[in-house]
């Protein structure tokens, strides 16, 4: 079932569609993100497993001799919303689905640090503070002061910029309403190639309604995401429709 | 017997230190640079809250005045006060800003809209800052040796119960205030 | 004892020991605890290194964010369980001749479960918040469940423990002692019920911590209410393998003390116990796999051979699991008496292995597979200082368990060979 | 009275009870909690309201419009400005990153001559001596040819006998082939890409940080929606633009001049076919389209991270576009007008003759530049004089170096010319948006002083600025974009035209008429040779901003070491086959050596690489090793080169 049939459960449902096509892997995104959510530099040790990444874009081959070669795929949490597999673990509610934005929120003041959540996401959206964060001295000047920067021994996860979502619902409050309406996270802001769509799926005149047909990773797990992807490319959709990865019986390139 | 009374002077001084002592060796009490008078500035100035303390068209509230804006009126000083001279000779003149200790400070991961509160809800400065508004002098400052916080985020006494405004700040504080009216803002509401 | 400050600290030692039992001189005492001392030295270092800098030194990462920890947690609280089940059996089933281990039961459950929750405090990343799972519980999860339930069995076992050590000549003398502990004996039975009741939860909910994860199919199954079958798979391995664990201990203390500590019949008897429910279990876990392979898994879009494809987890761990480690000695117990009773602890530790690997599966093999299409198949070896931690917690066990042995008396039924 | 143990315990006793009730233990427990998540060793972000400000991103020539959030601490955000004229609302990646620059810790701090900290008045003085003794045999870099400071270089240059020089980017390396054999000065020609149906790219890496990213985005995501332009690549190995084109050929490494010379019809499909290792099939359909789907335009140059194909090579595309109409046609190549008031554009460093300068001045104040240290070098006579001025420490340094510390990203005054690549010119300024540090100089007051020592009049930043906006103004040409309202006005009122600058705005100069231009095609020589084929290549590619002298933006790591998008610098990355077959496992030590150097670096298989290629990092730190072992001081060396590797 897809996330744009289902019926409402938050008055909004923000969520995104994300156009594989339009992507070329630049990784803008991902510097936009760290940025604005004050993540540190990797320190020396820092490698694909044990960074703070809130969005990753991954590199996909493309098994099939048709088509484009390659795929640039960029994952962040993706705000699943039947039976969200982190809010149900986290045992003392610092994983919550928000009640007015249908963000899957995670508070890293609350977190223990048990890593529950991250054993429970099948999209790996998920990261450790394995460390203390920590800038070059003089580079605290960069933060984003609308950001908290979090310690160590907690999780975090991408939660659609939160504080542009604040920002928004604050300029709205001026007017007295409580409706933030369609802000633009980060990552949006930053795709030179304006691959990824951010809306609200309850919206039936917003971007995402009209975005066309729309699938999305481990759709069999039934956890509904409501970040989903376009592409006009087969193996994409084969792709993403097989669940679990088979290991090359030999390497991808012939 | 004589073991009561032993279990009585135990039970006696560690009741005595836990209420007494224990406030005094966790709080630290921290001056204000100034001496500022909330009152003469709302009847003599017949000021209101918000013309200091303002509401941005964006949203983003200014929180605690810059020197600038106190420069706007006390260029030169006001009266034969001692902290006007102050005011004037070190802050306005040489372009400082005041470190001012705020009571209501909440730690960085809390977000608090103001707007959503004045603008929306409409509220009264005074429901959550109680009475400072209208004081005379900038109470005493304490902060918390454990946590760095602010003393008036816990409340005053040791034990949380009849709270006046301005007082409790915990999270506790705004959830019972947001459980009264039926307005639920999630987690991320108020943290970032 | 301020009153003893210039006694011998042979003489002193000679006062704690129980009458009627022999111990050896304190200086080979001493020697027998150098080395677990040093290495629960070494775990302290670790420990606190990881306290003081945070988990950076652990190889744990993001992929891997369990790792030989939680392994150890789980596999040495299914092994404490043998502590509830003996209680249940002596106290409920009125097999008496578990007297004879019941103490030791007790402490061993004490350690295990104690170890476990100080490597957890270890393991997270904020253990001064963990308290939070108590003031802002989340009723769904099943960490939560098994955080109440460890904490409280946990004191519980304390309490039930507390009787024999009060037993000790020394605190005999306090009159008031002798009270507490009579009225705390006739409250055993009580705590041993309450005891079976959370051990049942937490065990049970340890289990359900994979079971319930929707985004791994690998560990992902179908659930009675709110309870996956791992819950009550969980529940079962660990009254199978608690008295395994136990018949291995009293051995192992018997080669080390070189003493007879218990009757034959009660090897023959703890053997017998674990024999059936190891069957029971291995029977019902078979069916669990055959569901989940064909039903459960396919539901999600997985096939069962893409978890076994990628190597070392091959098909055959899941026959040496349930056949080598599983109906191989849950046979082999179900004979004992009929069997050399001095070859029963092999069955038994192939029993505790089994029970170690399905643990080490749950917990290792759940994280190794890839659930992304396009991801690949992830390895981790734990770095020295998660190493030994480990070490330090088991060196807490033999520490603890040495010294109450010398001062207790750990086993009724205790005689010189 | 005696107190015994019993008293003693019943003290206890009632002292831990007291405890229980008193506040301590619980208030603690909270407080400690509390503590955790505000412990002061993780930063707190100065508190203060946030105003938006446009400024310009000084990392590569084409000076893209950046809109920055500013709090009260300084830059804590950047994003594109919508729509700008040369960045088409969009940026590089590592832009977004570009605000923590400045507090990089490898930050220069004080000027350093010979190897000693000096005052930067003495090091000034120190350059002003030597340029004065080098007289002819001096010559000032400038990386960004056309803005106001670069009218300050020319005239100190040209004052004391000396030249100013600039180096040939990716973007340059076709266009400059052209301008040569049309006749055309530096900087007259550019790409209507926005106009063409199909373009074909040899080695080009356009869609990998080109030309200005925002511009080449924009097409790419046009193309998806209308299926226009087409991109074709060529190339001799799988570079990412390679991996997204709609057609990829892959070529046998230096077998580019086979295939334009095949697509140009000065020789035959077969034995073209055969030299690239293509299907004849292919390569005829190729020629067919080039013609067929207009207009079509060829783009050569190679990989950011080497020097290009040779000469004869970009004269033969040159010739080919010239042959499919591609010259002075919309869509194609076209004319554009110089900027109204630069100075005479400079030559370009690699045509200068090897060891012929005493002194270089080198301006490094842009981290996308690509500026191999080894053709500075090669440069240089014996004993030379390398004087950088940067915002940051190099990597290396001779013992004869000047080091004066500049200003970087979004600090001081700067100004832009567009990129070098797009159909009209453009220009911006900004008065920067972070405060200038005591030690740092904007490269305009390191140019005044410098003139100030050498006794060169010259005016003021300031005049020069007003002058050219004057004159700008004066051509009635072109209008003015301001971000801030998203609104074009015309450039006609000098007053205006001044305040909307300052607010951030751009100049965009109105396309020349395209007409047809000549040029001189008879003389190209198509003899194509037959490249051996190696049995191992080595490439390198990055994006924008990570193969510099100057250090990467620190959150470059996301891109590279923490998202494997691009190769990690220190790493050989290769295929697992390929690893086999050279008896190599992952994390092994080994060193890649090419015909021009050699570089370290750990196996990693990555089954995304392509066997029998040596993919290296070349982001950040370590990429000077890089570009030389890539041959990119080596003029025409190709993009790929053959690689040998061994375990070290």
């Amino acid at each position: 079932m897809s996330a744009t049939q289902k019926t409402s459960r938050t008055p909004r449902r923000y969520g995104m569609v994300i156009d594989l096509d339009r992507c070329t892997g630049c990784g803008a995104c991902v510097i936009a993100c760290a940025a604005e959510n004050n993540v540190a530099p990797g320190a020396a040790r820092e490698n694909d497993r044990n960074s703070i990444s809130l969005l990753r874009v991954f590199t996909l081959n493309n098994p099939t001799a048709a088509g484009r070669r390659t795929a640039f795929l960029p994952m962040m949490c993706m705000q699943c919303e039947h039976e969200t597999p982190c809010v149900t673990v986290c045992p003392q509610q610092a994983v919550e689905l928000d009640v007015l934005s249908g963000i899957v929120e995670q508070m890293p003041q609350r977190c223990l640090g048990c890593r529950y959540c991250m054993t429970a996401c099948p999209y790996h959206a998920r990261s450790f503070n394995w460390g203390d964060p920590s800038w070059p001295a003089g580079m605290e000047a960069t933060l984003n002061p609308a950001v908290a920067p979090r310690m160590r021994g907690v999780v975090e996860k991408c939660d659609f910029c939160q504080s542009r979502l604040h920002a928004a619902q604050d300029a709205a409050a001026v007017n007295g309403s409580l409706d933030p309406g369609i802000y633009t996270p980060a990552c949006v802001e930053a795709c030179p190639t304006q691959a990824i769509t951010f809306g609200d799926w309850n919206d039936p005149e917003g971007a995402l309604a009209k975005s066309g047909e729309t699938f999305a990773w481990l759709e069999g797990l039934g956890t509904q995401p409501k970040v989903r992807y376009r592409s006009g490319q087969n193996w994409l959709h084969e792709m993403a429709e097989r669940g679990g990865a088979a290991p090359a019986k030999e390497e991808r390139h012939g | 017997m004589r073991v009561l009374i032993a279990f009585l002077l135990g039970l006696a001084g560690s009741l005595a230190f836990g209420w007494w002592g224990f406030p005094q060796l966790l709080y630290q009490r921290e001056p204000q640079p100034l001496q500022y008078n909330h009152k003469i500035h709302i009847e003599k100035g017949s000021m209101e809250c918000s013309s200091c303390h303002e509401v941005a068209a964006d949203g983003q509230f200014a929180g605690i005045p810059r020197t600038a804006s106190c420069g706007a009126c006390h260029a030169e000083p006001l009266g034969k006060t001692e902290a006007e001279k102050i005011l004037v000779t070190s802050y306005v003149a040489p372009e400082r800003e005041l470190d001012w200790k705020v009571y209501s400070r909440q730690p960085m991961n809390v977000r608090f809209s103001h707007a959503v509160h004045v603008n929306k809800a409409a509220m009264k400065c005074e429901e959550c800052h109680g009475g400072r508004g209208s004081a005379t002098a900038a109470e005493p400052f304490y902060r918390n040796r454990v946590t760095g916080e602010s003393r008036n985020v816990w409340g005053p006494r040791m034990i949380r119960v009849g709270l006046k405004p301005g007082e409790g700040m915990k999270m506790s504080d705004c959830e019972s205030c947001h459980e009264q009216k039926g307005v639920s803002a999630g987690c991320l509401g108020c943290h970032r | 004892m301020a009153d003893m400050a210039w006694v011998p600290t042979t003489m002193l030692d000679r006062k704690f020991v129980p009458r009627g039992v022999t111990r050896c001189t304190p200086a080979r005492f001493s020697l027998w605890l150098t080395p677990w001392c040093l290495l629960l030295g070494l775990g302290l270092w670790a420990a606190y290194l990881c306290l003081r800098d945070g988990l950076l030194h652990t190889n744990m990462d993001n992929r891997f964010a369990f790792g030989l920890w939680i392994f150890l947690d789980l596999a040495i609280i299914a092994f404490g369980g043998g502590a509830f089940f003996s209680g249940v059996l002596l106290y409920f089933f009125k097999l008496k001749e578990l007297n004879a281990v019941i103490r030791s039961a007790v402490l061993i459950g004490f350690l295990c479960y104690s170890g476990a929750v100080t490597v957890l405090a270890i393991d997270v990343g904020q253990p001064l918040r963990a308290w939070f799972t108590f003031w802002h519980p989340n009723a769904h999860s099943m960490l939560t469940e098994v955080t109440f339930c460890i904490t409280l069995y946990l004191c519980v076992l304390a309490v039930e423990y507390l009787p024999v050590l009060l037993r000790n000549r020394q605190f005999r003398k306090i009159p008031s002692f002798l009270v507490f502990e009579w009225e705390l004996h006739k409250l055993i039975p009580v705590l041993a019920g309450i005891g079976a009741f959370l051990s049942f939860f937490h065990q049970g909910s340890l289990g359900g911590l994979y079971g319930v994860l929707r985004g791994r199919p690998f560990a992902f199954r179908e659930s009675f209410g709110i309870w996956p079958t791992t819950f009550f798979l969980f529940v079962l391995s660990a009254m199978a393998v608690g008295p395994s664990f136990l018949l291995i201990m009293t051995r192992v203390a018997e080669w080390v003390t070189r003493k007879r500590l218990v009757l034959e019949s009660v090897y023959v008897r703890l053997a017998r116990v674990s024999g059936w429910m190891l069957t029971f279990y291995v029977l019902l876990k078979s069916i669990d796999t055959m569901v989940w392979l064909n039903s459960t898994s396919r539901r999600g879009g997985f096939l069962p051979w893409e978890y076994y494809s990628w190597e070392p987890f091959g098909v055959w761990i899941l026959f040496v699991e349930i056949g080598l480690f599983g109906f191989v000695p849950a046979l082999w117990l179900m004979r004992a008496g009929k069997v050399n009773t001095s070859w029963l602890i092999a069955p038994a530790l192939l029993a505790c292995a089994g029970v170690a690997l399905n643990r080490y599966v749950l917990t290792v093999q759940t994280l190794s597979l890839a659930t992304l299409p396009f991801d690949e198949f992830l390895s981790y070896t734990p770095s020295w200082q998660e190493v030994a931690v480990f070490g330090g917690v088991v060196a807490y066990g033999v520490i603890v368990y040495s010294v109450l042995y010398r001062y207790t008396r750990l086993f009724p039924q205790e005689q010189e060979r | 009275m005696a107190i015994g143990r019993r008293e003693l315990l019943g003290l206890a006793g009632g002292a831990a009870v007291g405890g229980a009730l008193s506040p301590v233990p619980w208030k603690l427990l909270d407080d400690s909690a509390i503590w955790t998540q505000n412990w002061s060793w993780t930063p707190t972000p100065v508190r203060g309201p946030v105003t938006e400000k446009f400024g310009l991103c000084t990392l590569c020539a084409a000076g893209c419009g950046v809109k920055a959030r500013c709090g009260s601490a300084g830059v804590f955000g950047v994003a594109p400005a919508a729509e700008h004229a040369t960045g088409g609302g969009a940026l590089c990646p590592v832009v977004y990153g570009a605000h923590q620059l400045p507090y990089h810790p490898r930050r220069l701090r004080t000027a350093i001559v010979n190897g000693h900290a000096v005052e930067t008045k003495e090091a000034i003085a120190e350059v002003a001596r030597r340029l004065e003794a080098a007289g002819a045999k001096a010559a000032i870099l400038d990386e960004r040819p056309g803005r106001i400071v670069s009218a300050l270089y020319d005239r100190i240059a040209r004052a004391k006998g000396g030249t100013v020089v600039t180096l040939a980017q990716v973007e340059d390396r076709s266009l400059r082939t052209m301008e040569d054999l049309a006749g055309m000065g530096p900087g007259t020609l550019g790409y209507d890409f926005e106009h063409a149906a199909l373009i074909l790219s040899v080695g080009a890496p356009l869609l990998d940080s080109w030309g200005s990213t925002g511009r080449m985005s924009r097409l790419w995501s046009r193309r998806v929606e209308t299926g226009k332009p087409v991109f074709v690549h060529a190339g001799s190995h799988w570079s990412r633009t390679a991996q997204l084109a709609d057609r990829a050929l892959i070529l046998r490494p230096g077998s580019e001049a086979a295939l334009v010379a095949a697509l140009a019809g000065k020789l035959a499909i077969e034995p073209a076919a055969e030299i690239t290792g293509l299907s004849p099939a292919s390569l005829s359909d190729l020629a067919l389209r080039l013609r067929e789907q207009a207009p079509a335009l060829v783009v050569g140059g190679g990989e950011a991270a080497s020097s290009g194909l040779p000469e004869a090579t970009e004269r033969m595309i040159a010739a080919l576009n010239v042959a499919i109409g591609a010259l002075g046609r919309a869509g194609g190549i076209v004319m554009r007008r110089p900027l109204t008031g630069a100075p005479q554009p400079p030559q370009y460093l690699d045509r200068v003759p090897d060891h012929s300068l005493d002194l270089l001045v080198h301006e490094a104040s842009s981290a996308g530049i690509v500026a191999p240290e080894a053709l500075l070098r090669r440069k240089l006579a014996a004993k030379g004089t390398l004087v950088r001025l940067s915002a940051f420490l190099p990597e290396a340094f001779g013992p004869n170096d000047v080091l004066i510390p500049s200003t970087t990203f979004l600090e001081g005054a700067e100004d832009a010319r567009g990129a070098r690549d797009a159909a009209v010119e453009t220009w911006s300024y900004s008065d920067g948006l972070s405060s200038v540090p005591a030690s740092a100089l904007p490269p305009a007051e390191f140019a005044a002083q410098l003139a100030e020592a050498l006794q060169v009049k010259v005016e003021s930043y300031e005049e020069l600025r007003k002058a050219r906006a004057a004159a700008i103004v004066a051509a009635k040409r072109g209008h003015v974009y301001r971000h801030a309202g998203g609104e074009r006005a015309e450039a006609t009122d000098l007053e205006k035209f001044e305040a909307a600058m300052a607010e951030g705005a751009v100049w965009v100069d109105e396309p020349v008429e395209p007409g047809p231009l000549r040029a001189k095609i008879d003389a190209v020589d198509w003899s194509a040779g037959r490249p051996e084929q190696p049995s191992l290549i080595a490439v390198a590619s990055s994006p924008r901003g990570s193969l510099s002298v100057l250090p990467a933006v620190p959150l470059a790591s996301k891109l590279d070491r923490e998202t494997r998008l691009y190769a990690v610098p220190g790493e050989v990355r290769m295929n697992p086959r390929t690893a086999r077959e050279l008896n190599l496992r992952p994390g092994d030590s080994v060193l890649v050596s090419t015909p021009f150097g050699e570089t370290r670096g750990r196996v990693r298989c990555d089954a995304a690489a392509i066997p029998g290629q040596l993919e290296l990092g070349a982001c950040g730190d370590g990429s000077q090793l890089v570009l030389e072992a890539m041959g990119a001081a080596e003029p025409g060396a190709g993009p790929t080169q053959a690689a040998q590797i061994r375990r070290s």
